[in-house]
C-alpha cells in the first residue's frame, strides 16, 4: 500500500519533486491570495456587529489555523524521524519550524490588532491567547534546540522529541475557548457543524485560507530543499548539482 | 546466570545511589533553596511597604521562585553522569531506561523540591500570604513540583550533550511550565478568596499523572539521542 | 506466564491506570473549575446553590449584557455607569475610560474590577465579547439577530 | 553470535566507515586499530547500541540489538572513554553499584580490589584517587562479570605495566571460556598473534 511512497523517501527524488512543486505552489498562492484578499478586504460585507474591523478575520484565522496545523505536521515528521528513522523527516522539521513560528506570530499580532478595537484591549491573559503564545515559545525552542547541535541528525532527533512533547498544547489551544470562560469567541470555521458565517464572508475566507496554505507550502518546500542539500552535502548528486550551478 | 534485576530493585538501587551522592554534595541541595529564599526576600523587600500588594502577588511570587529554583537545580540531574561516563553505563544496564530515569527524577525531587515545600510556609508568611491560602499552597506545591521535575528532565536530557545548555534549557522548559504555574497560582488565589479550588487541584493532578506516564519515555528517548 | 511478559503486563496496566486517572481527574477538574468569572446573578446569589458569593473588596470579572437604557455618561469626564444583566437580577458597573467599539446597549461585555458594594463593580477594564457568528448587517436584520447576546455559560 | 552488516557511520558530515561487515564468534578477541579519528570509538559505540549507524544493523543472536535490548545488555559489558566512576562514592560503593545494576553478587567485591591493585582503598572516596585508579575501579568488574561480550574502549590507558599484564591475562581467560572481546588500543597486544584478530580502520577521503 505504501510502496508508491517509497521512492519519495530518497533525498534526490524528494529534492526534485519539491523543486517541481514550488512554482505551482507559488502561482496558486499568488492567484488565491489576490482574489481572496480582494474579496475579503474590498468586496465582502461588513459584519453586523463589528463593522469593517471583521476583515482582520481573513488573515488572522488562516494564520492561526496554520500555526497549529504546521506544528502538528512538524510533530508527525518528528514521529517518523524517531520511529521509522526517516532521514528526510529531519529536513522537514527544520523546514517547517520557522514558517510555523512566522504564522504564529502573525496570528498573535493580527489578533492583538483585532482585539484592541473590538474587546478594548490588545492582550488579555486568557486561555486561548496564552496557549497560542506558548505555541510561539515552543516553536522558538524547537528552532533554538535544532541550531544548538553541531551534528545535524542528532539535533533533528532531539528536536523531534521536543516537538512531540509540545503537541499537548494543541488540544489546549483548540478547546480552551470551550473549557474556560475566555474572552476569545468560539470556533467559527473549524468546528464540525456548518460554519456560523454568512456565505458572502465564508467564501473569501476559504480562498484566503488556501492561499495562505499554499504560500506556507511553497516556503516550506524552498526551505526543505535547502535542508536536504545541507544534510546530503556528501552525496554525489549534490556535488553534480553544485557543479551544474557553477557553470 | 543470575535472574534479571526486578524493576523495583533497579529503581531502588539508583534511587539510593543518587540520594547518597546528593547528601555528600550538600551544595546541590542548599544552593537552590537559598536561591528560593533570596528571590522571595527580594520581592518582599521591594514591595515591603505595601503589605496588601504583597498579599495579592504572594501566590505568584512563591510559585515563580519555586519554578526558577527547580530550573536551577535541574542541570545536575544528568550533567555529572554524562560527564563521568556513568550515564552510558546506565543506558547499557539490562533494565529499561524509563525505570532508571524515573528513579533519578524521584531522587531529584526528594532532594530539591521536598525541602522547598517544607520551607514554603515560612516564606509565605514573609510574603504576607492570606492564612486561607496555606493549605492550597502546600497542596499545589506537593502536586506541582513533581511535574516540574518530570518535564524539566526532558529538557535536561535534550541539552545534556551541549556545552552551552543552560540558557537553552530555560527556553525549552519554561513554556512547558506555564500551565502548571497558571493553575497553581489560580488555586492559591481562589483559596485566599475562600472559593473552592478542588477543580484546579484535580487538573494539576491530571497533569501530574500525564507527565508521570509520558516523561520517563521522552527522557529515555532524549538521552539516547544525546549520547549518540 | 513468563517473567518477561509479566513485567510487560505490569507496565501496561500501570500506564492504563495512569491514563484512566488523567481522564478522570481532568473531567472532574474541568467540571469543578471555578475561576474569578461571575455572571450578575452569581454576584447576587453566589455560584452553585448560593454558596460562594463574592465579597465586597474582591477582584472579580463579571460578564453579562448591558441593559438597554441603563448607560449613563458623565458629559464632563469619561465616567460612565451602566447595568449588567444575565438571566436574573442585575448589577451596576462604574467605569472611567474609553469603551471598546463594540460597546453598546444589549451587547455582551466583560468587566474586570473590584466589588465596591455588594452589587456595584468599580471596573478597571471593560472588554466587549462578540460571538463566533459573522454575517452582514442585512442578513442579521432579516433574521432579527441584531443584538443577539454572546453566550456566557 | 554478534554480527554487524553493512555498517556506515557519518559523523559531522564525514564518512568514517562505509559498508562494514563484521562477525564475532565465541572465543574471538578483536583489536580495532587505526589512526585517531578513524571511527574506532564510534564503531564500538555502534556495536554496544549507544549510537545508531547511518546505515546497516547490529544483530545479537540473529535479532537486531534494538529489539532485544534487555537480553543484549545483560550479556554485554562496555567500558567507554570515561570510566563511569562517581567521585562522590567510595571505591567499594562504586563497584557494588556497577555490579548490582547487572544483578550480580556483590559479596566478593572486597577480594576483587586486590586484583586491580586497589586493596586498602575500599572506603576512600573516588574523588581522592588518580585517573588510573578510576580506570581500575571500572576494570575491576571484569573479574566478576558474567557478561559474554566485552567491548572495551582503550582499556589500557593510564594503567601501569603490571596492570596491563593482568588485564591481558584476564581477557585471554575470558576468550578461552567462550567469550568475545572487542577492544581498541594504541599499544601492541602482547597476546599470542594467533589468538587475536585485528581490524584496521582507514581514513576515508572523499
Amino acid at each position: 500500500m505504501w510502496k508508491w511512497l517509497h521512492p519519495y523517501a530518497n533525498p534526490e527524488v524528494a529534492y526534485q519533486f519539491t523543486g517541481k512543486l514550488i512554482p505551482w505552489f507559488n502561482g496558486i498562492a499568488f492567484i488565491l491570495l489576490s482574489i481572496g484578499l480582494f474579496l475579503g478586504l474590498a468586496y465582502s460585507p461588513a459584519d453586523y456587529q463589528q463593522g469593517e474591523t471583521v476583515r482582520i478575520f481573513y488573515i488572522h484565522v488562516p494564520a492561526a489555523i496554520l500555526s497549529m496545523g504546521l506544528y502538528f505536521a512538524m510533530a508527525i515528521a518528528g514521529l517518523s524521524a524517531l520511529v521509522w528513522q526517516l532521514k528526510l523527516a529531519h529536513a522537514a522539521i527544520a523546514a517547517i519550524a520557522p514558517v510555523g513560528a512566522a504564522f504564529t506570530a502573525i496570528a498573535l499580532i493580527t489578533g492583538a490588532a483585532w482585539g484592541k478595537p473590538m474587546w478594548g484591549t490588545w492582550w488579555i491573559w486568557d486561555a486561548r491567547l496564552t496557549s497560542e503564545l506558548i505555541l510561539l515559545f515552543l516553536y522558538f525552542g524547537v528552532i533554538a534546540l535544532g541550531n544548538a547541535f553541531e551534528d545535524k541528525s542528532q539535533g533533528a532527533k532531539a528536536v523531534s522529541v521536543l516537538a512531540l512533547v509540545g503537541v499537548v498544547n494543541l488540544p489546549i489551544i483548540h478547546y480552551s475557548v470551550e473549557w474556560w470562560n475566555t474572552l476569545h469567541q468560539g470556533a467559527t470555521v473549524t468546528k464540525f457543524a456548518a460554519p456560523s458565517m454568512a456565505m458572502s464572508m465564508y467564501i473569501p475566507f476559504v480562498i484566503c485560507f488556501f492561499g495562505c496554505a499554499f504560500l506556507a507550502g511553497s516556503l516550506i518546500c524552498k526551505r526543505f530543499q535547502g535542508q536536504v542539500l545541507a544534510r546530503n552535502s556528501l552525496r554525489p548528486w549534490v556535488k553534480q548539482l553544485a557543479l551544474a550551478e557553477d557553470n | 546466570m543470575n535472574p534479571a534485576l526486578s524493576y523495583r530493585q533497579a529503581f531502588n538501587t539508583i534511587l539510593k545511589r543518587d540520594l547518597k551522592i546528593a547528601l555528600r554534595h550538600r551544595d546541590d541541595i542548599v544552593n537552590p533553596l537559598l536561591f528560593f529564599i533570596i528571590v522571595i526576600t527580594l520581592f518582599a523587600i521591594s514591595v515591603g511597604a505595601m503589605p496588601n500588594v504583597l498579599m495579592t502577588i504572594a501566590p505568584g511570587v512563591i510559585w515563580v521562585a519555586a519554578l526558577l529554583s527547580t530550573l536551577l537545580s535541574l542541570e545536575r540531574l544528568f550533567k555529572n553522569d554524562y560527564q563521568d561516563g556513568s550515564l552510558e553505563q546506565l543506558l547499557l544496564s539490562p533494565c529499561p531506561v524509563f525505570i532508571l530515569v524515573l528513579a533519578k527524577i524521584v531522587a531529584h525531587w526528594l532532594v530539591t523540591s521536598l525541602p522547598l515545600i517544607l520551607l514554603a510556609p515560612l516564606l509565605a508568611m514573609m510574603m504576607n500570604l492570606h492564612p486561607d491560602g496555606y493549605l492550597a499552597l502546600f497542596l499545589t506545591l506537593l502536586l506541582g513540583t513533581p511535574i516540574l521535575s518530570l518535564l524539566g528532565a526532558i529538557g535536561v536530557a535534550l541539552t545534556v550533550a551541549l556545552k552551552k545548555g543552560g540558557v537553552l534549557l530555560s527556553l525549552l522548559i519554561l513554556p512547558l511550565y506555564i500551565p502548571v504555574l497558571i493553575l497553581a497560582t489560580a488555586a492559591v488565589e481562589a483559596a485566599t478568596m475562600n472559593s473552592p479550588y478542588q477543580g484546579h487541584l484535580a487538573i494539576i493532578a491530571a497533569l501530574f499523572f500525564a507527565s508521570l506516564i509520558t516523561a520517563p519515555f521522552a527522557v529515555g528517548a532524549a538521552l539516547k539521542v544525546s549520547t549518540n | 506466564m513468563n517473567p518477561r511478559r509479566k513485567k510487560r503486563l505490569t507496565i501496561i496496566s500501570l500506564i492504563l491506570f495512569g491514563v484512566a486517572s488523567v481522564t478522570g481527574l481532568s473531567l472532574y477538574g474541568l467540571s469543578n473549575f471555578v475561576d474569578v468569572f461571575y455572571t450578575p446573578s452569581e454576584v447576587h446569589n453566589g455560584k452553585e446553590d448560593g454558596t460562594l458569593k463574592p465579597e465586597v473588596g474582591q477582584n472579580i470579572r463579571v460578564g453579562g449584557l448591558v441593559v438597554v437604557g441603563s448607560v449613563k455618561r458623565d458629559p464632563e469626564t469619561l465616567k460612565v455607569s451602566f447595568d449588567l444583566i444575565d438571566t436574573g437580577p442585575m448589577i451596576t458597573v462604574q467605569y472611567e475610560g474609553i469603551l471598546p467599539d463594540l460597546f453598546r446597549e444589549g451587547q455582551g461585555i466583560v468587566a474586570q474590577g473590584k466589588l465596591i458594594k455588594p452589587t456595584t463593580l468599580l471596573a478597571t477594564e471593560v472588554l466587549a465579547k462578540h460571538d463566533e457568528e459573522y454575517m452582514p448587517k442585512e442578513i442579521a436584520d432579516a433574521i432579527g439577530k441584531h443584538h443577539k447576546p454572546a453566550d456566557y455559560n | 553470535m554478534l554480527n554487524a552488516s553493512n555498517l556506515t557511520c557519518i559523523r559531522e558530515e564525514r564518512i568514517l566507515f562505509d559498508a562494514l561487515d563484521l562477525d564475532f564468534q565465541p572465543g574471538d578477541i578483536w583489536q580495532i586499530a587505526g589512526a585517531n579519528g578513524t571511527g574506532k570509538t564510534s564503531l564500538l559505540r555502534i556495536l554496544a547500541g549507544l549510537m545508531e549507524p547511518e546505515n546497516g544493523e547490529v544483530c545479537y543472536q540473529q535479532t537486531a540489538i534494538q529489539k532485544c535490548a534487555e537480553e543484549y545488555h545483560q550479556d554485554l559489558l562496555y567500558l567507554g572513554h570515561s570510566p563511569g566512576v562517581k567521585s562522590e562514592l567510595t571505591v567499594l560503593e562504586n563497584l557494588k553499584f556497577n555490579l548490582q545494576l547487572c544483578s550480580q553478587d556483590t559479596e566478593q567485591c572486597e577480594k576483587l580490589l586486590e586484583q586491580v591493585d586497589l586493596f586498602g582503598f575500599a572506603d576512600t572516596l573516588a574523588a581522592h584517587l588518580s585517573a588510573g585508579q578510576h580506570r581500575r575501579i571500572a576494570l575491576a568488574r571484569l573479574w566478576l562479570t558474567q557478561a559474554k561480550i566485552w567491548i572495551l574502549d582503550e582499556p589500557f590507558t593510564a594503567i601501569d605495566k603490571l596492570g596491563v599484564k593482568r588485564l591481558e591475562q584476564r581477557i585471554l581467560e575470558h576468550a578461552d571460556q567462550g567469550g568475545i572481546v572487542i577492544l581498541t588500543t594504541h599499544q601492541d597486544l602482547s597476546l599470542p598473534k594467533s589468538r587475536y584478530q585485528t581490524l584496521t580502520l582507514e581514513r576515508i577521503f572523499s
